[in-house]
């Protein structure tokens, strides 16, 4: 765990504060620093024919799903040996095999398509889950509603985790919504609703185990409000000056790495000098990852034609495209 | 061979599918027990049961995007929508979610969205509209309006199999008003296919839908008076048969685009853009439009009759055309 | 209140069973037989200023704003002189100078316009409500949600009213939602959230007294669950094969017109002749208006390419035209 | 003159309107403390307090309802949407209730939405697309796109004094890309008049948005080689200045229909079919499209580069038309 939480930190930094600022990223910038163990303590559980559906910031997810650091590089960079072939941007990462639905930019869409991932499992008779993240201010779309609804009528193993960060772009939660808990709202559609402590990867993974545990057994959805603080902008380009100085403060000491290694330590599990030679690692890693993509090339114009519609002769399917 | 409605065409061709694929499965509004508004699926809770007869909430969003789900998971669900009005509600679903996967990251998302759709049974303007267009214009997707039972089976088959998110639209004034020659056996109609109705020599009327119907109305009674209007009925409209659109305009040199939709924005106007930039040498006359107006479906039926285009309007503009 | 309830029941008993199966009524026919008491409790009570949108089934609510009941019968007849002049059908009767804002046949759509007009309330300094009904299938779609999360939020003087009916066409409430009572909804926005027996028409007007006197205080909205029952089809052309007889018959013991008989004949408030007395005047008023509808006009043809856009001219303000 | 760039000019429009009038307001998401995702709305909180500057929680179909409820009671809204991309999450309040509100029952629904649209900062599929063809195939709301700062100062009043629902399209590609003169006083321009950019002789090309630039681009190229493109800017798309483009296409006997939109379906078939059944007589030549391919707007430079119309593309179908 501390592994995937380091390496997503270190790959989202290099993102936001150096490929960004160089201009090597093309488009918009949306990480999790912060909220790694929401990410982190879900999917690290998963079974192999779940699925899951990430938010825009929710990294750790592809790279515990298996997806190569330097594919997710090079769809930033929009490369074309990315997963995408340069076609989507940033998290917008699909891949079936490793059972991973990417987000699209409208919030909330995803919750619907997690419900028809799960009556699927349940048509295929298989005892999978799909684990659909989102925001608290996404909470407020239409669409999450009828999805949570819809998953406690048929009963749907589906997972809802909220990572609620405090801000949804500039806007608090009580321009959000009027109430202190979103945790609540499962009671509204007769599945379990339950707050944790976002920051605290060992406490989402024991939440996340139980709601996995009941939708196995067929007893259906549950809905996960995670705690949790954004601490960044909105994007890379947004100083989010309307964030009070002293709220980042009091996140920063409980921030899940540091929080992680502590335990760890106490516990004599691992050294500080296992911790060192973890961060080298991992920092490698990533020189790596961002090489490779960096030389990688850029898809050329024509391909934007290809692949509108799936046919006989599917342009995704054919060789020499692969990365 | 076995005479159907339209409504009866559809049912059986869903009906064979869902018997051959144990992943085809149904999901809407009052589908199961009930077999639908109109009847559509009716029976089929009976033989498929509860896994494949799904009744859901009203939740339109959800029921496209948990299709969508369901698709890209190795199922290929057909939606229903109780009316095509809905739809609507299910738009962000469609447009951006469904539509674009596959171009976006290579899955496939094989699923049909079908309903009722159009005008002339008082339905006022919530239960009467043509809203074809929204999906023409996105790319992805594919657009399917069937106008004679033959059509309606082969093309809701072709369209299950299809590995593309299809809408497909059913008219409702024909459900049970038109009946054809529909067999037993499996067969398909493909998708992106025009078929030529009637051949003529003067005046190519391209049309689809129940407006098929009315421009067969038309070209009764116009060969009387001596105009040969030849009737091009497109079946599919994303993608739509180009190559017959043209040969009929380049035989005929003249050409009425004629639909129930609205006019501004509505398929005539994506017809004459391609007529006017590759028939264009061909043409011996203004591109003419045919359609309802720009306004919402009235309810009254003075209103709503005046809103339809009919034979009348068709054989005034016909008899301009062939004069010019 | 018991003229209205008896007027809503005559009327709709009159286009249900009477003119729709004589094809005197163009298109589609809902009523709301057997919940009549919902919107006679609740729109008596409104003031000058207040607005409401009734669900398709709440005939009362545009008698008791007003609405001649001529009018009303034209809109079924598709005529000329109807408050739509032919272009809408059913209750799809908006009148702003008397605060009603029509259903449109999208269901759960007026809910985010409630909301609207209690902003502008709000704008222009009104201690003014809006009450907007709509059934418990409605509750399913997601503008039921992001209105009612809105109101929340913004502390909107919205009451809305939730007639649950058992039914949403053929759909049986546990095919609906997950949970007992939709009212715990209210708490997962930050609302009130109260059931109260809708065939109890006192129940329902002290219910949404209180709710309204809430929001004209400035403490936001509310959410009331009023348990009733269908007791017709979903439409005329609907014999609702799929409701169990006994369940039908439960409910008419329960019928809101004669438990208010009741109750006025056992207080002696009126006596058996009144009550006969004034289902003659009922009768006589509802053949009236019949009479009025079946000998006005239909539109004519061209009146269709009038009125899309609101211009200078305002073809709906032109003079000739008024009923 | 004072010059301002296009952003600081549809800031100064409803500034201005909001002053004047105490019932329009501003709603959206970050539109109050942040002043909007482009800082359209920048120092309205502070100016107009919150009362008038509103932000709303994720939710834009209650947005859309909201704003068509309080317009209803007498306000004038002027709705933010982030980016233009999740209207689509409002379509049916827009297209079922705001839109035929007045046409059903006479009530007037004056209320703006407005956003970024269009593609060119490589945005990716979700925030680069132009779906004004929705809406433009909607009767009872009107459409505007402008091109030029003076425009959209000018529109945007226009739109918020209209008595009808707007759509109001930005192009995120202009909001700080070009500049121009923009008078401090009151001025309206007026929904559905197009305006000549530049007067030429032998190809009209109509278009509006971010292409009227491209267009003037190949113009200017274009002239050295002797061929005169006339550019028309539609600025307004419902309803569109049907005379002006019938006069431009008189006048040169050519035409080049060109926009950023995708093709099928797109603004260029309406306006080939108006061509095509009121010019036939004058033109010389087919009418050609030059537009976006039927794809979802692609991420990386090079392929939304290939996706776009742009200069070259349109010189090379200006000569061919030309020498036809
Ligand atoms: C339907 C929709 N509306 C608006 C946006 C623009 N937008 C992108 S992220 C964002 C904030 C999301 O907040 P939240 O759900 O809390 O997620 P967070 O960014 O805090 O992780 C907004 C408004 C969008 N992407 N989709
Ligand atoms: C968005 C939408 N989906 C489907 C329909 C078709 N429809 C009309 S009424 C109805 C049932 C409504 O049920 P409920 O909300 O409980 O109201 P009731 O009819 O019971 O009063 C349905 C599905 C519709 N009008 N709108
Ligand atoms: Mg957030
Ligand atoms: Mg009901």
């Amino acid at each position: 765990m501390l592994y995937y939480l380091k390496l997503t930190r270190e790959s989202e930094f290099r993102i936001e504060k150096a490929l960004y600022r160089q201009g090597k990223i093309v488009g918009g910038v949306y990480v999790g620093r912060g909220q790694e163990a929401i990410g982190v303590g879900s999917a690290i559980q998963l079974s192999e024919g779940d699925v899951v559906l990430p938010s825009h910031r929710d990294f750790s997810s592809f790279l515990i799903r298996g997806i190569p650091l330097k594919d997710i590089f090079c769809n930033w960079m929009a490369r074309a040996n990315g997963p995408t072939r340069g076609r989507e941007n940033t998290l917008h990462i699909g891949n079936l095999e490793r059972g991973l639905i990417p987000i699209i930019s409208p919030l909330g869409d995803t919750c619907p398509v997690a419900c028809g991932v799960a009556l699927a499992m349940k048509q295929q008779k298989k005892k999978n889950v799909a684990l659909v993240h989102f925001g608290e201010g996404t909470s407020s779309r239409g669409d999450v509603h009828e999805a949570m609804n819809l998953a406690a009528v048929m009963k749907l193993a589906v997972i809802f985790i909220c990572n609620n960060n405090a801000y949804a772009y500039s806007t608090s939660t009580e321009k959000q919504y009027a109430i202190e808990d979103l945790a609540v709202r499962g009671a509204a559609y007769g599945m379990p609703g339950v707050k944790v402590d976002g920051n605290d990867v060992l406490a989402v993974y024991q939440t996340v185990a139980k709601a996995i545990a009941r939708s196995r057994k067929g007893d259906g959805p549950s809905f996960i409000e995670c705690k949790t603080f954004r601490m960044t902008g909105h994007s890379a380009h947004d100083a989010a000056e309307y964030v009070p100085e002293k709220l980042i403060k009091r996140w920063e000491a409980r921030d899940p790495i540091l929080r992680l290694e502590k335990y760890l330590l106490a516990r004599q599990i691992i050294s500080r000098k296992d911790i060192r030679e973890l961060d080298e690692t991992i920092k490698k890693e990533v020189d790596e990852a961002v090489a490779f993509a960096e030389a990688s090339p850029f898809p050329k114009g024509p391909e934007a034609l290809e692949g509108v519609y799936c046919g006989p002769d599917c342009w995704w399917e054919r060789p020499g495209k692969e990365s | 061979m076995p005479v159907l409605t339209y409504v009866e065409a559809i049912r059986q061709g869903i009906w064979e599918e869902m018997e051959r694929d144990p992943s085809v499965f149904v999901i809407g509004e009052d589908v199961a027990e009930y077999g639908g508004a109109f009847k559509v699926t009716d029976g089929m809770l009976e033989r498929f049961g509860r896994d494949r007869v799904i009744d859901t909430p009203i939740s339109e969003s959800a029921i496209v995007g948990a299709a969508t789900g369901a698709a890209l998971m190795g199922m290929r669900p057909v939606v229903e929508m109780q009316f095509m009005d809905f739809i609507a509600c299910g738009f962000d679903q469609i447009v951006n979610m469904a539509a674009k996967i596959h171009y976006r990251w290579g899955a496939k998302v094989p699923m049909v969205i079908r309903g009722p759709s159009g005008a002339g049974v008082h339905g006022g303007p919530y239960h009467s509209q043509s809203n074809e267009m929204w999906f023409v214009h996105t790319p992805g997707l594919k657009v399917v309006i069937p106008s004679t039972a033959y059509d309606a089976k082969g093309l809701i088959k072709a369209s299950i199999r299809d590995e593309n998110p299809v809408i497909f639209y059913e008219h409702k004034f024909l459900y049970r008003r038109i009946k054809d020659e529909v067999p037993d056996e499996d067969y398909l109609v493909p998708l992106g296919r025009a078929a030529v109705r009637r051949e003529g020599a003067d005046i190519a009327v391209i049309t689809y839908g129940a407006m098929v119907w009315t421009a067969l109305e038309a070209a009764a009674e116009l060969e009387k008076e001596g105009v040969s209007l030849e009737v091009v009925d497109l079946r599919s409209l994303l993608p739509y048969d180009e190559a017959a659109v043209l040969a009929s305009v380049r035989k005929c040199g003249k050409v009425i685009l004629l639909h129930e939709d609205t006019r501004t924005g509505g398929m005539a106007g994506e017809l004459a853009a391609l007529i006017g930039e590759r028939a264009f040498d061909d043409l011996d006359g203004p591109i003419i439009r045919v359609t309802a107006p720009d306004t919402p479906v009235p309810f009254a039926p003075p209103l709503e009759e005046y809103f339809l285009p009919n034979a009348q309007k068709l054989m005034a503009a016909a008899r301009k055309l062939a004069a010019y």
